[in-house]
């Protein structure tokens, strides 16, 4: 699998993505900075975790109109697999690339801890690795992760089964002490209609080191590498 | 020309940092304050001499940039004083 | 600015003493003008100068094999091996701060990263000291949330790890509050950056933000004592923007991978003064500054305040000939401005000019040699009584250890940590809350270990044993993760040095602290004093912390304080005797805060801690806890807690009280939780090293001698509830 | 009674905020746009009926906890479409 993860000014979980694309995959992915307007064929394109551009006016609205971001658009729209996590997530809703909001954390805070997520599906070439319902654990580390969509998307995601992941205990069950950050029915990852496009706050590359106390974010990378091989 | 922008979260969506301010003004003693509402306000120089043209400007800018239109409003008001739309 | 006349009156109002102004009249042979005299100000305010702390600092151990480069440059570099050097240094931000909480510390954040990175290295980590006023003060909740919400701010959005710290709160901070940030860093030893300016004719190349009207006279204020009217200081106070110097940050590694740089300084307190005086006197050259060239960001700025602006996310450089417009591609590219404001000259003097016009004219040797220093008068505190344990009131020991985990000071701190981004670079192997931190450094097997410590209370019972104390728990916090204590750095937080009682306590603390870095081989390789932490006329306790660093060679050697199984035996390194005078134990279940504190023995923190850690490294501890505040009791607690599993304890050797047993502070112990106590007795026995299994882990309670078991979800609520409890009552 | 607050950064002090949406602008095609600054928008319900007395409050609650005097300086409209101070 060939990956290219696109750093912004400002982006800053782009090296920790690199570790955990390349401790997958077996070789390095490309980094691609946000002033390109094109780069060679890849099999994934990732939008990394940060602040790009500080987050200053909204989080993700300014990298949106970097140049790169055309390119990734277009690759998206012919099928290319998009991962974008965190401030990745958030810069894919700006661009339209997936729908809704991430507004401020429901507590005001940064909120950096581990937290468990229900995979919803394994069908999807970014849930492979996993089963359907398996409870995994890894960290978030974000101030607008709180993710809002109208009731009529909202409806619609869990209909086309597009819910991706689901903030609960560890014991799988959904309730308001699991939520990090008060997304609408403890939404932590959806996908776009073809799901090729998966956002998602938590940082499942911050968990696929056994020395850095849990690697249940391995089997994402694994899974995508499985599959686009 | 100055434009002064208002960029609200519409109504429906939840805003805990309005809810927040309520709180803390409930507990410095200000029982009397109701619903609590946070925005931004941004004030910019168009760069404009004609309002029309700086009208048309800022809310170009309010739709590509300023506001998200999923969970956010905006008003624009040229230069001073002028009457909000 | 129309030339003012420079009168005395203006020179004090300058923070200058009259002596301080003839002084300056003698260096210049002429009476400055307004720019010029604003220059000796901030460069000899207390804060620039060191004028009353130098005399005290110069008696500090500051070298070792491991040590590169000790106090004097923007932070301190040791050895780490592999070719790689750790760079670190703490500062203070403590006025700032309890002006506009959230600002004051993002920006003390925004200034120790480029302490740091201004020498070469990565930041890898920050932590954070802090103190707070009484929680039942006005204050204290709104400055806890701002300066949190500013720390995690700053380093979340720049991408640096905030891994460790310490919180506390006492009275006598109402009007103080200390926030002191630490950084660490990694550089290849080859590519370390120093300060001074060299290269006559080289050019001066400024990069970064603005300048602006922002924080003229910070320095002054750092260095004067509050008043009640201080809220007329304001305007001093600086907003930070991590994104520009994280933008920065990058450009400058980028820049530094080149040869291009001569030397580079950044623009701390004082600003482009302090960069350009400390560039030339360290070089023994004249710099020479085209003040029209300086890009800023208000029209009509006056030499004067371009001089003393405290704008953040500043750099001042020299780079070699011919060099400039590769540097400046490299800044453009990341969208910084850079502008070449002047060069190297042979002059020994600060020339500044506008527009062609000379508007300061300093030799910069006199300007930095002949700068003040004081031996100020002090006294010693006077000893506190020793408190014998049997003259303590003894309160049931589970509602005791209930009470003290639910305390300010000994609660967990989560509510803080949780809201730094801890895990960003994804090398963070021992997460916060336990000892030290431990953080991997990239492409080598090993690992930092990180802690700043210190019990100011202790030090205000008794400086010196005090300031020995803070020393020795900062390196027992590394050793307990099984790391080898390096060096440390130190922020000597203190009142107003013209009271002879505090400068006594500086002086004491001090002495406390060589003698124990010495006896540790724990050089102080950086530091920083902030002095006049007194509002009206009521100084802080004294708070000399220390930050710490220390090396693993093998990150996977690593051990947290979690019990990690049911059925480990508990073993006590140490002697115990029940020390509790000057405890938490006093302080929080009787209301006293008296006697004097535990002696500190090096020889036994030096054996103790050599033994513990070379358990450790055997693989011999499944986990390990220093002891400190709150004594054995709150180390178990936090032992079972943090890995969810609970302990039995056996009742105390012969004729200790229980609750001396249980929450007495003696120093130099450790709790190491194995799975093999018989190798670890045998050791300990041949080396002469006091050691006693106490009990074992297991069930989900934590059982005391002589009381019922207390639930893990009962200490739980306890420890983590009050913070958060805290801060949301409002 | 309702009250509109105005929360910005005093002049010289530095706006990343205002710094940051400036330069997207420009960046999208808006080269004529000059100095932006951001600020707070805070509408709340005061729960008084006499405009003075809201007013009093509202500058109460501003001091207190709207804004920070150190950086920033605040405006109160009271009701809708007053004369601001
Ligand atoms: N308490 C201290 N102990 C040891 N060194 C100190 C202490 N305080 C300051 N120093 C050293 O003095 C030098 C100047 O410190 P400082 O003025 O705080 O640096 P900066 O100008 O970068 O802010 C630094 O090298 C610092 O490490
Ligand atoms: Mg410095």
């Amino acid at each position: 699998m060939k990956a290219a993860v696109i750093v912004f000014p400002g982006s800053n979980r782009d090296r920790d993505m690199l570790m955990a694309l390349e401790r997958a995959a077996g070789k390095p992915a490309l980094a691609v900075w946000h002033g390109e307007t094109d780069f060679e064929p890849v099999d994934l394109i990732v939008v990394p975790g940060g602040f790009s551009y500080g987050d200053y006016l909204r989080a993700g609205a300014m990298a949106v109109h970097s140049p790169i971001m055309r390119e990734v658009a277009k690759r998206a729209g012919a099928g290319v697999p998009v991962l974008g996590v965190c401030n990745g997530f958030q810069i894919l809703t700006e661009a339209g690339l997936l729908p809704g909001a991430l507004l401020r954390n429901a507590c005001l805070k940064f909120v950096c801890r581990d937290i468990h997520m229900k995979v919803e599906t394994a069908q999807s070439l970014f849930t492979a690795g996993y089963e359907s319902g398996q409870v995994v654990r890894v960290p978030v580390a974000h101030h607008d992760g709180n993710y809002f969509a109208d009731d009529e998307t909202l409806d619609r995601l869990e209909g086309e089964g597009r819910v991706a992941f689901r903030y609960c205990t560890q014991e799988g069950d959904f309730d308001e002490a699991a939520n990090p950050n008060g997304s609408i029915r403890h939404i932590a990852g959806i996908y776009n209609e073809t799901k090729t496009v998966l956002g998602l706050m938590p940082h499942p590359e911050n968990a696929t080191d056994p020395q850095l106390g849990g690697t249940d974010g391995a089997a994402l990378f694994d899974g995508l590498v499985a599959a686009l091989h | 020309m100055k434009a002064r922008v208002h960029v609200t979260l519409k109504t429906g969506v939840l805003d805990p940092q309005g809810k927040a301010v309520q709180h803390a003004l409930h507990a410095l003693g200000f029982g009397s304050v109701g619903e609590v509402r946070q925005g931004k306000f941004i004030e910019l120089e168009t760069g404009e001499s004609d309002p029309a043209k700086a009208r048309t400007a800022v809310e170009e800018m309010c739709k590509k940039l300023l506001a998200n239109p999923v969970i956010e409003n905006y008003s624009i008001q040229i230069e001073t004083r002028e009457a909000e739309e | 600015m129309a030339e003012s006349e420079i009168t005395p009156e203006l020179a004090a109002e300058h923070g200058l003493t009259a002596e301080e102004y003839a002084r300056v009249l003698a260096i210049m042979g002429r009476a400055p003008n307004i720019t010029e005299l604003g220059i000796f100000s901030v460069m000899w305010s207390e804060h620039c100068s060191y004028k009353t702390s130098k005399k005290w600092l110069r008696t500090l151990p500051t070298e070792g094999p491991q040590v590169i480069q000790g106090p004097g440059e923007n932070a301190g570099v040791i050895d780490i091996g592999d070719g790689l050097a750790c760079i670190f240094k703490i500062e203070s931000h403590n006025h700032p701060s309890f002006i506009e909480p959230y600002q004051g510390a993002a920006t003390g954040v925004g200034g120790i990263l480029r302490d740091v990175f201004t020498m070469g290295a990565r930041p890898i980590a920050n932590l954070n000291a802090l103190r707070f006023g009484a929680p039942d003060h006005p204050k204290t909740r709104h400055l806890v949330a701002g300066v949190v919400a500013g720390i995690g701010g700053y380093g979340n959005c720049i991408g640096v790890p905030t891994v460790g710290g310490e919180c506390q709160f006492h009275e006598s901070y109402n009007g103080n509050i200390l926030v002191n940030a630490m950084t660490v860093g990694i550089a290849p030893t080859d590519r370390i950056f120093y300060s001074a300016a060299a290269g006559i004719g080289n050019p001066v190349v400024y990069v970064g933000s603005k300048t602006g009207r922002d924080g003229i006279h910070g320095a002054t204020m750092a260095s004067a004592e509050f008043s009640e009217d201080s809220e007329e200081k304001r305007p001093t106070v600086q907003v930070g923007d991590p994104f520009t110097e994280k933008l920065l940050l990058e450009a400058c590694l980028e820049l530094m991978a080149t040869d291009a740089i001569v030397a580079i300084q950044d623009m701390g307190a004082a600003g482009l003064t302090s960069s350009s005086v400390e560039m030339s006197s360290k070089g023994g050259v004249g710099i020479e500054l085209d003040l029209g060239a300086v890009p800023r960001r208000e029209e009509g700025m006056t030499p004067y305040e371009i001089m003393l602006s405290e704008s953040q996310e500043r750099m001042l450089m020299i780079l070699r000939p011919g060099r400039e417009d590769a540097a400046r591609a490299v800044f453009e590219k990341w969208e910084l401005d850079f502008a070449v404001i002047g060069r190297v000259t042979e002059t020994g003097r600060l020339v500044l000019t506008e527009n062609d016009a000379t508007v300061a004219d300093i030799p910069v040797a006199p300007l930095v040699e002949n700068a003040p220093e004081y031996d100020r008068p002090w006294e010693p505190t006077p000893p506190s009584p020793e408190i014998a344990a049997g003259d303590v009131i003894a309160k049931p020991a589970d509602e005791a250890l209930l009470a003290l985990l639910a305390s300010p000071d000994h609660c967990g701190k989560g509510w803080i940590w949780h809201q730094y981004d801890h895990l960003v670079m994804n090398d963070t192997v021992i997460r916060p809350g336990g000892d030290a931190a431990v953080v991997r450094v990239q492409d080598t097997q090993k690992a930092l270990a990180v802690t700043t410590d210190c019990t100011p209370r202790y030090c205000h019972a008794d400086p010196v044993r005090g300031g020995a104390q803070a020393v020795a728990e900062a390196w027992r916090n590394l050793t307990a993760t099984g790391a080898r204590p390096l060096a440390a750095t130190d922020n000597m937080n203190f009142g107003n040095p013209e009271r002879p009682r505090v400068m006594g306590q500086f002086a004491g603390c001090i002495q406390g602290m060589g003698e124990a870095c010495r006896a540790l081989s724990f050089p102080i390789v950086s530091g920083n004093v902030s002095l006049y932490n007194e509002t009206s006329g009521k100084g802080i306790h004294p708070t000399p912390v220390i930050g710490g660093v220390g090396l693993l060679d093998d990150a996977a050697l690593a051990v947290g304080i979690g019990f990690t199984d049911p059925d480990l035996t508990i073993l006590l390194v140490g002697e115990t005797q029940g020390w509790l005078g000057c405890s938490a134990y006093l302080r929080e279940l009787l209301g006293q805060e008296e006697g004097a504190p535990p002696p500190v023995d090096l020889d036994a923190e030096l054996r103790n801690g050599d033994f513990t850690r070379m358990q450790i490294l055997a693989r011999r501890a499944r986990a390990c806890h220093d002891l400190s505040e709150g004594g054995l009791a709150v180390a178990l607690a936090e032992m079972a807690l943090a890995g969810g599993i609970g302990a039995e304890i056996a009742a105390p050797p012969g004729e200790i009280p229980l609750h001396a047993w249980l929450f007495g502070e003696d120093q130099a112990r450790y709790l190491i939780a194995t799975k093999n106590p018989a190798a670890v007795l045998a050791d300990a026995e041949a080396a002469g090293i006091p050691l006693a299994a106490i009990g074992s882990t297991g069930g989900e309670a934590l059982t005391l001698p002589g009381t019922a078991p207390i639930s893990l979800t009962a200490l739980r609520e306890a420890h983590e509830g009050w913070l958060p409890g805290y801060m949301d009552g409002a």
